[in-house]
């Protein structure tokens, strides 16, 4: 893990979330959304979470995206947004609650830190346990398929309500 | 949105890719143990193998190759493998999901645990395959007009 | 062997049926209808059990996978989880019954899918009750969700802004609530509940514990609809197909605000919590703010579902209320209000989709000639109707006089003033309804011309007239056995897990 | 590293989380075109995914993959797999919303003919 990469990363993500929310344009705004994940799971991968950033490239700047464009390209009528007014009160409100966020952030053990409670409390047990009782060498694997299985079980239901739920609003009389 | 690609090149590509990515797909599925994947990811490149399939070919040629409510009942059977898996160590005696439970009788505990994985993300895999594959068809369906 | 399945088998069982659903329904597509309300009787009897063993054999931990906890996910039926479980599953068995009577062409069977997606929103939430891990309860809040973002819009039209706005301040407070539970996992390395109420107070990061509380009461907050955080609530539950609402409505802010307090006593401790912290206080207030506003909005409304809808904010800031003054009395009187309020917030939501479907509309004006047609529905409408405004028979007095004496305990005034004071906003919307459903128009009135005499008999079918008739006689129940319930299951548990 | 860059990386992913949480919800809330709305609320779930996910680093420590060649490294020498695990489903949860949400919006456009409130709202009336 390398600290100017993850630096380096972070200040580009940044940059193009706000790319992405002053876009004017709605196709030009998912296309850089779908950059912002690149991004992301470029960042992710830095940080050692290469699960989570190939599935941030694959959902994220893949799928995603190809919902949006779906949906987008369905409704081709308006495809620019308006610039919204600046809403003060909401700024305020918003910066107020970030810089709640970023005080108590100062708490927080530092990023990397080995000593912290994540590194020393139940994740030891997975990383010296994990193959020898899941027989998955893939850590990551063996929380989300055995330790924590049912979450994933969950997870699975999440995504079939999806799929429910879309057949069920875009219902057609079959032909 | 989904007309079928003009160009020849386009089709013929499309036509020759989509068993190659169908089969990292299922790499990817198997492989999830040992390295980054799993069910999750492999099902989404399945997928996408679908979407790529109906972006150049058009909505008819995908409708040759399945139905909707199939797809539905495909993204159940998923969630159902995964459930039912669980489910099947109730049976011996453990608690859910616990796969060194499964009734499957002669196999030690971590051949069990391996098979109860592998059947589980088998699930993931179609669950999340064919719930993509239905959001992203009913987003982009032709000739619809206003509704009332 | 069923006893000690019970925690997980309230999930499994309308999981697996919401699985079925869309395959019996391409097999035999009338067997559906049967599957979904039968599933959630199942349901229902099945919380009823696992409350009977957790009286019997105390608190029930069910280790999913037979990983031990904190490495794996723990499911905990604790006698108020048990509690809350049967409320909330035997109101939703009454909704899916009447929801099968109601007959909705826009909730028409669809490859089963409308049936699923109800399913599979029970599912969600005794998962959410049960949840014995913060993560956990993410996954199953976010399923209930999910599954009524879906319902809410079928209705179509202005319902599907409503159901728009719902998953876009939903899905934010569901964020919030993992934003807190990411600060928790930051300072303690777990998501286990118990494994936290260990380690949180040793913990010594005071600023991180009451961030982490205060995301996680926001986010949480939203899908209670508390005010001022309710902006989805009254065009979701006027707008959504009637049955839906009346299945949503009851249940649904009641198990966020149980996920709410197991956070805040569970997992927090009591420390953090009572003794007049700044968190406590801002939960009281936010409660007596809520049942002024919800109350004072609820009197404008024409319409009676939006009228409910307002009610229910109201009536959720008692829930809070009792929450933020967090004494053994007092939190027997949320939690007493938790049943309670789902039994006449349901059965006034099912008057309210009967009277749309016979009187050809939910406003108002539409009830007047309720009392003659509907004369069962008027009886359910009048018993609900006392039990909000809180006359001694009915269960809502009881759970207001606890919270009552709570706050008169704690000598705080103001707020067993605003107690009283939305009791008395209470009458008068209720009031209001009343009036155009009981009692008949005077004939000088030109712009409400008045009904013809001896209007046709419009009655409801018994699928949903049986649902309402059995919460009425649950509201005056939960009244007569208002002692019992909290001598016997809320005051233990509230020593034991509650706080 | 220098001192300072090493304390800007030992804040840097918590601040920058945060500003994209502040960003989205900002968008969330100004944006009256609801495409944007949505926009707003999935860098604010990414956001959120990343925060969690920073609890998972570090320095020095490599993939959360173990030879099976019984390579007997400490736990400290990999990276935290449960943050892993967890955001995975956080991700999934994140694509469901979005294809429940985008269909509500093609309704919506359908009906109404815009993805502006205003508009949605001006042909309610």
């Amino acid at each position: 893990m390398s600290g100017i990469l993850i630096l380096a990363l972070l200040g580009l993500t940044l940059a193009l979330a706000v790319a992405t929310l002053l876009a004017r344009d709605l196709l030009g705004a998912v296309l850089v959304l779908a950059g912002y994940s690149l991004v992301l799971s470029l960042l992710w991968a830095a940080m050692g979470a290469v699960d989570v950033a190939f599935t941030e490239a694959v959902v994220g700047a893949g799928v995603s995206t190809v919902l949006f464009l779906a949906a987008l390209l369905r409704t081709s009528a308006t495809r620019t947004a308006p610039r919204p007014r600046v809403r003060w009160g909401a700024a305020a409100a918003v910066a107020a609650a970030t810089a709640a966020l970023g005080w108590a952030s100062l708490d927080l053990p530092a990023f990397g830190d080995a000593g912290s409670a994540p590194a020393t409390h139940v994740s030891p047990r997975y990383l010296a346990a994990g193959l020898s009782e899941t027989g998955a060498p893939n850590i990551v694997t063996a929380v989300l398929a055995d330790y924590r299985s049912y979450d994933t079980l969950i997870e699975t239901v999440v995504i079939f309500t999806a799929g429910v739920g879309c057949w069920l609003l875009l219902w057609r009389e079959p032909r | 949105m989904i007309q079928g690609h003009d160009s020849v090149v386009v089709r013929t590509t499309v036509r020759l890719l989509m068993p190659w990515i169908q089969i990292f797909a299922l790499y990817v599925l198997f492989h999830g143990h040992g390295s980054p994947g799993g069910g999750f990811q492999g099902g989404v490149i399945m997928a996408s193998s679908y979407v790529l399939l109906g972006l150049a070919l058009g909505r008819q040629e995908l409708d040759r190759l399945i139905s909707e409510a199939g797809i539905l009942r495909w993204a159940a059977v998923g969630v159902l493998a995964y459930l039912v898996t669980g489910i099947a160590a109730l049976g011996g005696a453990g608690a859910l999901l616990d796969y060194a439970a499964l009734p499957v009788p002669g196999l030690p505990a971590v051949r069990l645990r391996y098979l109860g994985m592998m059947a589980i993300e088998a699930g993931v895999f179609v669950a999340v395959a064919a719930a993509l594959v239905l959001i992203f068809l009913r987003l982009a369906r032709t000739g619809e007009g206003e509704e009332p | 062997m069923i006893r000690d399945h019970l925690p997980v088998l309230l999930v499994v069982v309308p999981l697996l049926a919401a699985i079925l659903t869309p395959l019996v329904a391409a097999a035999a597509p009338r067997a559906v209808r049967g599957l979904t309300a039968g599933t959630a009787v199942a349901t229902a009897l099945l919380a009823l059990a696992g409350a009977a063993r957790v009286l019997e054999a105390g608190t029930q931990r069910y280790h999913v996978g037979g990983w031990a906890p904190p490495w794996g996910i723990e499911l905990v039926l604790d006698p108020l989880g048990a509690f809350v479980a049967v409320v909330v599953t035997g109101v939703t068995a009454c909704g899916l019954v009447y929801a099968a009577g109601f007959d909705d062409p826009r909730l028409a069977d669809r490859q089963g899918a409308t049936a699923a997606l109800l399913l599979l929103v029970l599912a969600g939430l005794t998962g959410m009750v049960v949840a014995g891990d913060l993560f956990n309860l993410f996954v199953f809040l976010e399923v209930a969700s999910l599954a009524s973002y879906a319902v809410i819009a079928v209705a179509g039209g202005p319902a599907l802004l409503a159901a728009f706005r719902y998953v876009v301040l939903g899905s934010l407070g569901a964020s919030l609530y993992l934003l807190g539970v990411a600060y928790l996992y930051f300072l303690t390395g777990t998501l286990n509940v118990a494994d936290l109420a260990e380690r949180v107070p040793g913990a010594d990061a005071p600023r991180l514990v009451a961030t982490a509380a205060g995301l996680m009461a926001i986010g949480l907050g939203i899908k209670m609809g508390v005010f001022p955080l309710h902006g989805w609530l009254p065009d979701v539950y006027t707008h959504a197909p009637a049955p839906v609402a009346a299945l949503l409505a009851p249940v649904a802010g009641k198990v966020a605000a149980y996920a709410l307090a197991r956070v805040l006593f569970s997992v927090l401790g009591a420390g953090i919590v009572v003794d007049r912290s700044f968190l406590a206080l801002a939960l009281a207030w936010l409660g007596a703010a809520s049942i002024l506003a919800g109350g004072v909005l609820a009197l404008r409304q024409t319409d009676l579902r939006r009228l409910l809808a307002y009610s229910s904010v109201s009536q959720m800031g008692y829930i809070v209320l009792g929450l933020g003054l967090a004494d053994a009395t007092s939190l027997a009187g949320a939690y007493l209000h938790v049943l309670n309020h789902a039994l006449m917030k349901a059965c006034l939501f099912f008057v309210a989709g009967a009277a749309a479907l016979r009187l050809g509309g939910a406003r108002l004006a539409d009830l007047r000639t309720m009392h003659r047609r509907m004369p069962l529905t008027t009886l359910c409408l009048v018993v609900a109707a006392l039990s909000m405004i809180g006359v001694p028979p009915a269960g809502g007095f009881f759970s207001k006089w606890y919270l009552l004496l709570g706050a008169l305990g704690q000598e705080r005034w103001a707020l067993a003033a605003v107690i009283l004071a939305g009791g008395l906003l209470a009458v008068a919307y209720m009031f209001r309804v009343l009036e155009h459903a009981c009692l008949e128009p005077r004939a000088d009135e030109d712009h409400h011309p008045p009904a013809p005499r001896g209007g046709r008999w419009a009655e409801a079918g018994p699928a949903m007239l049986a649902p309402m008739l059995l919460l009425s006689a649950g509201i005056v129940a939960a009244g007569l056995g208002n002692a019992w319930i909290v001598s016997a299951v809320l005051l233990p548990g509230v020593a034991v897990g509650g706080r | 590293m220098t001192g300072a860059a090493a304390w800007l990386a030992g804040v840097g992913p918590y601040w920058i989380a945060i500003l994209l949480l502040a960003l989205g919800l900002y968008a969330m809330i100004a944006h009256g075109n609801l495409m944007k709305k949505l926009i707003g609320l999935n860098i604010l779930q990414t956001a959120v995914i990343l925060f969690f996910l920073s609890a998972s680093a570090k320095w020095r420590a490599t993939l959360p993959i173990v030879p099976a060649a019984g390579g007997a490294a400490p736990p400290s020498a990999y990276a935290n797999p449960l943050p892993h695990a967890l955001m995975l489903t956080a991700i999934v949860v994140m694509v469901a919303t979005l294809g429940v949400a985008l269909a509500l919006l093609v309704r919506l456009y359908r009906r109404y003919g815009s993805f502006e409130e205003d508009v949605i709202l001006g042909r309610m009336e």
